[in-house]
């Protein structure tokens, strides 16, 4: 099953966001939250990202989520040093975008798939 | 509507939805995420517990509490649904409307804060029919109405298998959401039910 | 100041996401959380809406936020049901919506830059 | 460029961030989340003390070192960017290149990783002109070069305060960004007078 993690600047942001994806898509998913800095602080952390992705993959890919643009460049640097290449960033809103792939990573959809159901939440109107 | 009717129906309701929460959280677990039962649940014990402390009024008082426990109790998509469903009920019971104007209510106002249409998949797909048969069957006196209701919205729950879910989380699934009964409106379909049931029984005493 | 709420399925999200607004709005922004069920579980709370807005309106307006669109229903009922009307929800991605407004906010901008600044992070890009 | 010069670098560096970290923190209130000091703090804290522990090597090792610390150290977006210049620059020198090669292939690095452009507000507004002054007077000596990068990354760091921000965190705030120094942009200058210090002293021994 595709992997999906969720780099945040808050530790209890990336976790919340975890339990409400684990609700809708199941425990089989592996979804692994990288939230905070080393110490648990705002911000993000480059070995916190690394496990969680290696944590969360199990041999059909990874997606990588991020709160903000800031974030990204951590996770980038993360997925340029990692040698298995199948860890995928993508641009999406970061709630939103992760409740789809998750729900889609559930059914079994590769990782194609599950990027574009992230990707399209953008459009995806809330009223 | 008599106020022992309400009440009784409240409670009958209440009785449905505990036997039945296993098989509306798989539902929810097939195509959402799991908790329509647990919500539910949890909404109409506390509503059930409101309307027993609830001093004497009418049916319209009893039905405006119930939607007003299931606005701060369920957590769900469904709570401010039926929350809405139920105090649309009440306002109308208490206005002096009759249960057919005050379902017709109901059904506009779910619609109009949950911007779903019918075939989206939802309980729209069974409140919808069941409105209309009550209205259609309202001559034939209240018992007929209700049961032609709940017929209608079982129904209508049944019709919503096929269907691609257009609103709320299962329209996350697209099309892999066909080939589910949507649990909200299995639930609305309980709920009629519960209603035809003690119509027929007339209120409890 | 405008104030922000955000009403999340998740306590620890909504709280989580208030402490990232607080580092970049600084503390004079109010920003509220209303995450969770009333007992703390998955899903969202009338009343803890009702009290988050109630809390962060301090006469320039208050823009709710949403994390799905089934906390929509509940915040919208809320809203309905206030009397003060000065509170507006918005569609916006969640987590982007609430960073870009708490900037604005911070700013001393009005309820209406505030709002669009929220709408306008659906386009801005990560990558 | 020799191991005892980076070392001393290095040290010179984490002893200007210390020395300016409430300036940094000051500047990113204006336009960011407050924390350019304490993070930039922590992470040459952690990278002095990680270059402290190294076994002797060559200069490109501490400058490698220094830029994986960072890299896990620091915690904001100038993390993975300061990490990216120093690993590039150890990179580079430990394949034999020149400081000036190092420098730009930092640039080259900095820019690929942020995507940002001169005029957009950030670092690469000071690393720009002082990778090019560099080159420009790698001729005259290696105090020399060090001194006019110094220089340019000063007045690079000042050219950002019309500038709008169209990168990082402060392009939130838009036309608002404009009136203030950016704080990446202002480390950036103390990294570069700290390497124009110890190339004038020569290596601390
Ligand atoms: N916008 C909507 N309009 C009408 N009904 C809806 C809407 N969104 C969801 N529903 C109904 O709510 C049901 C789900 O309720 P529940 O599981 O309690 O809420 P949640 O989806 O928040 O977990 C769905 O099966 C559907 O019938
Ligand atoms: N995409 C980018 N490219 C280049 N530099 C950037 C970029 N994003 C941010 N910066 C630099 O990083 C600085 C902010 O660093 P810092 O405060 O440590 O990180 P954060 O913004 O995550 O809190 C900015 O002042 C800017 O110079
Ligand atoms: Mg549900
Ligand atoms: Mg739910
Ligand atoms: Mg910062
Ligand atoms: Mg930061």
């Amino acid at each position: 099953m595709v992997g999906i993690v969720l780099v945040s600047h808050s530790e209890r942001l990336a976790h919340g966001l975890r339990d409400m994806l684990v609700q809708v898509a199941g425990e089989e998913v592996p979804i692994e939250a990288a939230g905070g800095t080393d110490d648990g602080g705002l911000g993000t952390s480059y070995d916190r990202i690394l496990v969680a992705i290696d944590r969360a993959d199990r041999g059909a890919g990874v997606l990588v989520l991020t709160d903000l643009g800031s974030a990204v460049l951590t996770a980038r640097t993360v997925l340029e040093d990692r040698v298995a290449n199948d860890a995928v960033l993508v641009d999406a809103p970061f709630v939103e975008g992760a409740v789809a792939a998750a729900v889609l990573a559930g059914t079994g959809a590769g990782l194609d798939e599950v990027t574009q159901a992230a990707v399209e939440a953008r459009d995806v109107r809330k009223l | 509507m008599e106020e022992e009717l309400a009440r009784a129906w409240i409670a009958a309701v209440t009785a449905a939805v505990r036997t039945e929460a296993d098989r509306l959280t798989e539902l929810d677990t097939a195509i959402g995420d799991g908790d329509h039962g647990v919500n539910l649940r949890r909404g109409f014990d506390a509503a059930a517990a409101a309307v027993d402390s609830l001093a004497p009024g009418s049916a319209g008082d009893v039905l405006g509490k119930t939607g007003t426990t299931l606005l701060s109790k369920v957590g769900g998509a469904s709570g401010p649904l039926y929350g809405t469903l139920f105090r649309a009920l009440g306002k109308t019971l208490r206005a002096g409307g009759s249960l057919a104007e005050g379902l017709q209510a109901a059904l506009d106002g779910v619609r109009q804060l949950g911007k779903a249409a019918p075939g989206d998949k939802t309980m729209v797909d069974a409140l919808t029919p069941a409105v209309a048969a009550y209205a259609a069957a309202a001559g034939e006196g209240e018992a007929d109405a209700a049961r032609a209701a709940a017929d209608a919205a079982a129904q209508g729950a049944r019709a919503t298998v096929p269907m691609q879910a257009r609103k709320g989380r299962a329209s996350y699934l697209g099309e892999r959401s066909i080939g589910h009964q949507d649990p909200g409106a299995t639930s609305t379909a309980l709920i009629l039910a519960a209603l035809a049931d003690v119509t027929a029984r007339g209120p409890a005493r």
